[in-house]
């Protein structure tokens, strides 16, 4: 299993957090494991994505040309990401933000109205826990619930770890809104 | 009579609020609908009050607002 | 045993420059490479070390020269042009043989380029960017945890030697977070007789890279440390090799490119493609004895970089006519593709394939 | 009585007509905005060179409508020094953050100055390193938490912030020195008389004018724009007060009055 | 016929860039180049030119970049330790495409080291000592004459493929006084429709070494830049030949070494040895055609540089294996002895003449 | 009545017993002397570090019996910080001209001096790069022939002398600044008197010292010995006033005794 | 009584004259002979003039004056 | 004909200016010359010295490593070369300064006042006149007086012109106050 993943939102959808903690969840599951920020314009503003790989094998480039899935937590990120994806590939798009649905006929598409179902939390800053959840429902393989629930508490410093809970219960309102589809 | 129409283009707009705070009129105010670029932009909630007075369109670094002013024709 | 932690590369680095005892860390900012002073701002008051964001890197690499010579372990990081501008300074810790570890997590040029990770200052880590006859010991790490282990290393080559040793590493390898496990101590110690602590008790001490007096001082100095360079050439190298033992078509790489490299002889072995790596772990020196062992047995080489052709000068140097020595090359920040090695090797096969059958 | 509407705001022509790569309520922004007002205003769009610095307005050259040149981090003033040189007849001008004019430049930046070099220099203090995600400048203020300073800018280890118009006032040569800010209109009014005079008086070849701007980085403060904006008033312009420290030209023109 | 004057190489230098049309010249001292800078000041006021004494060598690259980019002939100069600070201002203007003229008369190092004449900067002029994948044209005068001619010539070649170029020369090439006759302008213009001019009937003008935008746009750059210099290396080569038709003994070097080595030649022809010189005069490009040509003809090659070994991997990657290459060097300002070069070939005759016996 | 001698002068025994390569007459034996003559007072010897710029006094660990280390051109104050973050017990000395510290040197001179590095820089001024033969130098006054400004210095053109005391003087952290002469005995007397302080200061760890001196370098200057002492009154020290700019140990123990 | 003697290092003495012009008894001169070095150094035309004030002795760049003074012994 | 001269003195005895009087007669006369100063020690004050080839051949390298002439005009100056001239060579020395006399038994050894000289004629700058007046008697191969004498106008700058008539009187008592000798 090799799955390479983009996550991608606007600064504050916590797009790095994402990425690190399917990282530490897969990491403990005995997986190779890789993250990297977007970082390939040095300016400001303007959409922050990371590309995640997870495998049972060595991981050669942390660079993904033409990930397998693609997490657009916003607009912006569904255009840039949605033509990259390979095909047979997976889409998770936020219904809540973005107003041009992706449209690839080749792909699995995925919407979830991810900031709405942080916003019931009363936070709008967690859509990234509901992509999580989506995420987990339609490729169980990665890694397991309970992983990416223990790894919470590793990756998120004390001092937010009160937030914790509510990131839970984001994480799994996003699952079980999710249904498994099959492959494009 | 000072009056004007605040003109704001909304995907310039990236949702900084500088403009809604230096309102003296207070009538400007962020949508809770985003734009394009993702930003919760910004609108008049109400052109009539305005009186022109340039403080939005100058604070604006996003020079998304222009302003026109109502002068009475002869 | 200690635990995996997932770790940024920089931060790896930087958390085993701590535990290698460098309790002096001066730096100025730049991308890709910023995480290593943002946690040495941290990290260091908790072990009451020294954390100083210098006001260039003239200042930086100038302020390492000055701990250095205090005796204490001492490091800069900087990435590609902040790197250039270190050149004179870098060349005045060689010529006035202070210890010390320079991190270059490179991004791609010429001038300010852009900060995708890349490999174009190979030339200018191995042959030195800064004037005069000097080296520098340059390590390549290729990945989050070689990145911790060589640090440990990098401190202790450079006071073995008495000599700046650099980390060279693309800004991917910096910036990609892995499962690392953190490194112990080498536990190794070094007499600094020469360090500047006050002429108490002793002759005074002096550091200097001028050497003036009488008129052929100079060329004494500088054959003294051809000497050093060439006990170093002689006793430092360090390679990593990877299904090489069979191979007909050898790649050689180092940092990302060796990864993706890694990854195209695993898939042509697949295909029954007898391709192999050679990763050197030292870049200068250069393991010219190890590539050519490897390297005279097959039938082609293959040089990958992220540059458009540095350490191909190496190998050939190395091989010296002996095999050929063929070259691929990503520049600005791309990575090398899989399937454009693969298709390379693959390209080999073919023509050999050809030439057997017409011969 | 019947209503006509006339424009009383628009973008200045000097602007591109781009998307700027700039976080909300960036302070650049602004900046480059009054610029570009100014250039319209003195008709000096076709004869103007910008230098863009090293630091988040690397790419100021795709904001304004005149011919842009990069110059190497904190080199910008040797670069305009240069090209001014060479091509008498531009007004040239250099863009700079704190980062880049205060420590990699403050050579370059204290040299210019005391050539009397015939260039305008814009300096956008916005006490941090904003490009590179927030590390100390030379001008963030004492306890003030950075990337690099998490516990607060302790002044008995770095010291305290560095006033630029201060340490430039020291020299001979300049011709105009000023500091403003743009926390609020009245004070990007003020900001934007100076950047006119700056760039009037290089365009009458009077010598160097340097116009130091206190702005705005929310994204690297952590904070929102307003409160920003707020900031800035509250904290920075205690230590760096707005004031004209010198206006040669102006005195000189006074001068001439009262003689004649 | 101009008449000849006994000039100082670096005077000699200075005036052929006044001849040569540059009005821009920005140094910061350094010895042993001062007489360019003191000679600017006297001169550039007489042509209506510019001379501006820098603050630093930084500030100094850094104003001719500027005044390239303005469109006209601009130069700095400096030695060694001077240059190493100039390296990342370098690389801008070569990711810039600008063009100008850089001049390195080069000193002992590393560090300060000391001020007479030495060739221990080669790789950095030729490697690129600056970040990224770029290249000068390096030139190689052997004479205060050269200086002179291959001034004129360098600011052809800096328009020609807007690029900086460098003349390279150690200390003893500037210093000393010969005859020499000044050259002519070579009267060759040069459209720069890319200058800063002002936006004024035009788009505007940017010049710049960033490429952010798209991703792709550095990777595109540097390739065109790879283009540019494949170009170079194939239409730039200057090289000097002596005695090399029948030689069997070749010796390879460039400015004061190549000046010894040739009276070398001379007197190992007079014992009926034959020896030949072969002089790059430009180093980078390396001008391997030419010297694969005459010395794959060649029993053996000496290298001699005034340097521990830097050009001699030009020669090696240039003869791939082809020819023994051997060689000499000095360091720290000392000169070749003329009769260390004779040594070294008789002691190859020596060694053939047993070999042969033996055969 | 018989009479006895007793030594009144001896040469310091801080200073080595060799011949310096210094011009006849030239400013930089007489301040190192002093400097000697400083750490026998204050017993500093062994525990001294002195940093050599690049400048004719390149070799000043030939001639101070101390340890000693060479820095690049102008980056003196940046070893010097390195240095005494390492070992915060020595007392360290950057020792630089006025090229070194004022040209290339700039930023690395204001930095530590703004930061307030705990240790003391000696500043000769001696309006000339010495060591490479005579060129501008940014303390060079207005209308001095230089190799490079053969018709004098044209103030319209590179600008004005830079007075670095004034300059510093803007930032908040140094303890003590002062500009001294050497020109006859009496102004000797009290550089020797500010570099005691400065030294004394450091050895105390009260912050950043710096003393300037206007110093003569007679060969560049193309005049005698003499002449150049009296040079440096006549000429020098009217653009460069001799004063003390801040003494704030002094201020603080004045401070407390009025207090107690 | 403020007496001394300077005691002048001929061979240290690079011949600047400083010293002697700095002598407020004008006791100081240069010599015509050239000392190892080929200095015109500076000798003592009447130490019994000497005041021991220092004034040579500091002024001296080489360090090569040192003043002995001539006290009264009790 | 290859001669290679030092010519070494202190500050201000014209050390360079010599070798430049030199080379400019003898490039006239059609032969190949090379002028470099020593620059050995980036340092101040001590001696100076010129290293001068005049050659009817291409000349290699203008450093000279064992002089067959040297003029010292001081002390220091006998004292650093008297040990480089090759045995058989040429050593003129300003018997007005030097103390201690050279003793090389290899060595042509010539003595001459050079100082006094000069200030017989009002000016103590002048030695390196009469040394040169002394070299042209001895060696009178290397380049004739006339051509001194016609480069004399052409070395010294128009300000300073004026003393070329005090140069060449002490020039030729240097002449004539030598006699020729036979090789050591
Ligand atoms: C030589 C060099 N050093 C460091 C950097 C990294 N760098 C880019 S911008 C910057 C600082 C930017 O801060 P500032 O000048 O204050 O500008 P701002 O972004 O705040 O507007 C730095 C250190 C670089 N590009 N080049
Ligand atoms: C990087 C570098 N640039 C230039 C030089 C040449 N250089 C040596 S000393 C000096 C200036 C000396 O002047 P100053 O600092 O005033 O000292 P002084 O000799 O007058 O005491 C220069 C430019 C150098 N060695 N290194
Ligand atoms: S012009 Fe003034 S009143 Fe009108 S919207 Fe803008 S700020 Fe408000
Ligand atoms: S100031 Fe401009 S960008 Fe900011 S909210 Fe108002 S219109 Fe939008
Ligand atoms: S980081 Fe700060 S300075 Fe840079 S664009 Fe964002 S707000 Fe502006
Ligand atoms: S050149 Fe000037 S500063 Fe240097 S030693 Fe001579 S007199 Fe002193
Ligand atoms: S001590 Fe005073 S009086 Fe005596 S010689 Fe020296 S200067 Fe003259
Ligand atoms: S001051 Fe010293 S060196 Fe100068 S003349 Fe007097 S004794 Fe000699
Ligand atoms: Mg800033
Ligand atoms: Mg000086």
């Amino acid at each position: 299993m090799t799955e390479e993943l983009i996550i991608a939102g606007f600064g504050g959808q916590g797009v790095l957090l994402t990425g690190k903690l399917l990282c530490v969840a897969a990491m403990r599951q005995g997986k190779q494991v890789s993250h990297i920020p977007s970082y390939g314009a040095e300016m400001r503003g303007g959409t922050a994505n990371c590309s995640v790989v997870i495998s049972d094998e060595e991981i050669a480039s942390p660079v993904i040309e033409k990930p397998s899935i693609v997490i657009a937590l916003n607009g912006p990120s569904v255009a840039k990401f949605e033509p990259r994806v390979r095909p047979g590939g997976l889409l998770i798009w936020n219904s809540s933000l973005v107003k041009n649905p992706p449209t690839r006929k080749d792909l699995v598409l995925v919407s979830l109205d991810a900031t709405d179902l942080s916003l019931s939390e009363g936070t709008e800053r967690a859509a990234n826990m509901a992509a999580i959840g989506a995420l987990l429902k339609l490729k169980p393989g990665i890694v397991s619930v309970d992983a990416v629930e223990a790894a919470l508490d590793e990756v998120i410093s004390a001092r937010n770890r009160k937030h914790n809970p509510v990131n839970l219960r984001i994480l799994h309102a996003g699952f079980e809104k999710t249904h498994k589809v099959d492959a494009a | 009579m000072n009056r004007g129409i605040p003109i704001i283009d909304k995907e310039r707009c990236k949702g900084c609020g500088l403009c809604i705070v230096n309102c003296p009129k207070d009538i400007l105010a962020k949508t809770s609908d985003v734009n394009d670029q993702g930003a919760y932009y910004t609108v008049c909630t109400d052109e009539s009050l305005c009186i022109a007075c340039g403080a939005c369109a100058l604070m604006c670094p996003d020079a998304a607002i222009e302003i026109n002013k109502l002068v009475e024709a002869v | 045993m200690s635990e995996k932690v997932l770790m940024k590369g920089n931060e790896a680095l930087a958390e085993a420059a701590v535990i290698a005892g460098c309790r002096h860390y001066f730096a100025y900012p730049i991308t890709p490479q910023n995480e290593i002073p943002a946690y040495m701002s941290r990290r260091m008051p908790e072990v009451g070390g020294t954390f100083l964001q210098a006001e260039s890197e003239l200042a930086a690499i100038s302020m390492v020269l000055g701990a250095a010579a205090g005796g204490v372990r001492a490091m800069t990081s900087s990435s590609s042009p902040g790197i250039s501008l270190k050149q004179e300074g870098i060349s005045y810790i060689a010529g006035s043989e202070l210890p010390c570890v320079l991190v270059n997590i490179m991004r791609g040029g010429p001038g300010l380029g852009a900060i995708a990770g890349a490999q174009g200052d190979y030339f200018q880590a191995t042959r030195g960017g800064g004037n005069g006859d000097y080296r520098t010991i340059v390590l390549a790490p290729g990945s989050a945890q070689e990145l911790a282990d060589f640090t440990i290393e990098a401190f202790d080559l450079a006071d073995e030697y008495r000599m700046p040793v650099m980390i060279l590493a693309d800004g991917y390898i910096g910036q990609m977070s892995e499962p690392v496990v953190l490194p112990k101590p080498s536990g190794k110690s070094f007499e600094k007789p020469w360090a500047l602590t006050g002429a108490k008790g002793r002759k005074k001490n002096i550091i200097c890279s001028m050497k003036l007096i009488p008129d052929t001082a100079l060329e004494e100095h500088n054959l003294r440390l051809q000497e050093k360079y060439d006990l170093i050439t002689e006793k430092v190298h360090r390679v990593d090799t990877y299904m090489t033992d069979d191979a007909d078509w050898l790649v050689v790489a180092y940092g990302t490119s060796a990864r993706i490299a890694r990854k195209a002889v695993d898939r042509l072995r697949g295909e029954g493609i007898k391709a192999g790596l050679f990763r050197p772990l030292t870049l200068w020196p250069f393991p010219e004895k190890e590539l050519f062992e490897v390297g005279s047995k097959v039938q082609k080489i293959l040089t990958v970089e992220m540059s458009l052709g540095q350490m191909v000068e190496d190998v050939k140097l190395t091989m010296n006519g002996e095999v050929e020595v063929d070259f691929h090359g990503r520049a600005g920040g791309a990575v090398p593709a899989l399937d454009d090695i693969i298709e390379r090797i693959n390209g080999y096969e073919r023509e050999n394939h050809t030439h057997v059958q017409a011969s | 009585m019947s209503v006509k509407t006339i424009p009383m705001y628009k973008r200045p022509e000097s602007l591109s007509d781009v998307r700027t790569h700039y976080c909300a309520g960036c302070g650049h922004g602004i900046i480059h905005k009054l610029i570009a007002e100014v250039l319209d205003e003195l008709e000096l769009r076709e004869k103007t060179i910008v230098i863009a610095p090293v630091g988040c307005s690397v790419l100021i050259y795709n904001y304004l409508e005149v011919d842009g040149l990069e110059a190497a981090h904190g080199r910008a003033p040797a670069v305009a020094t240069g090209i001014k040189r060479a091509r008498p007849e531009m007004l040239v001008i250099s863009y700079q953050g704190d980062g880049d004019l205060l420590a990699i430049g403050t050579g370059e930046t204290v040299h210019a100055a005391n050539r009397g070099e015939d260039i305008s220099v814009i300096f956008v203090n916005n006490a941090i390193y904003g490009m590179t995600g927030g590390q100390l400048a030379p001008t963030t203020l004492v306890g003030q938490k950075t990337l690099t300073s998490p516990a607060g800018r302790n002044s008995a280890d770095v010291g305290f912030p560095i006033r630029a118009c201060e340490m430039l006032d020291t020299l001979e040569a300049p011709a105009y020195i000023e500091r403003t800010s743009v926390h609020n209109p009245g004070a990007i009014r003020k900001t934007k008389k100076a950047i006119f005079k700056a760039l009037k008086y290089q365009k009458e070849g009077r010598g160097y004018s340097f116009v130091e701007i206190l702005s705005m980085c929310p994204t690297n403060w952590g904070v929102q724009p307003p409160e920003a904006a707020d900031w800035v008033k509250s904290d920075m312009v205690p230590w760096y007060p707005l004031k004209k420290f010198r206006d040669r030209p102006a005195d000189e023109d006074a001068d001439k009055e009262k003689a004649s």
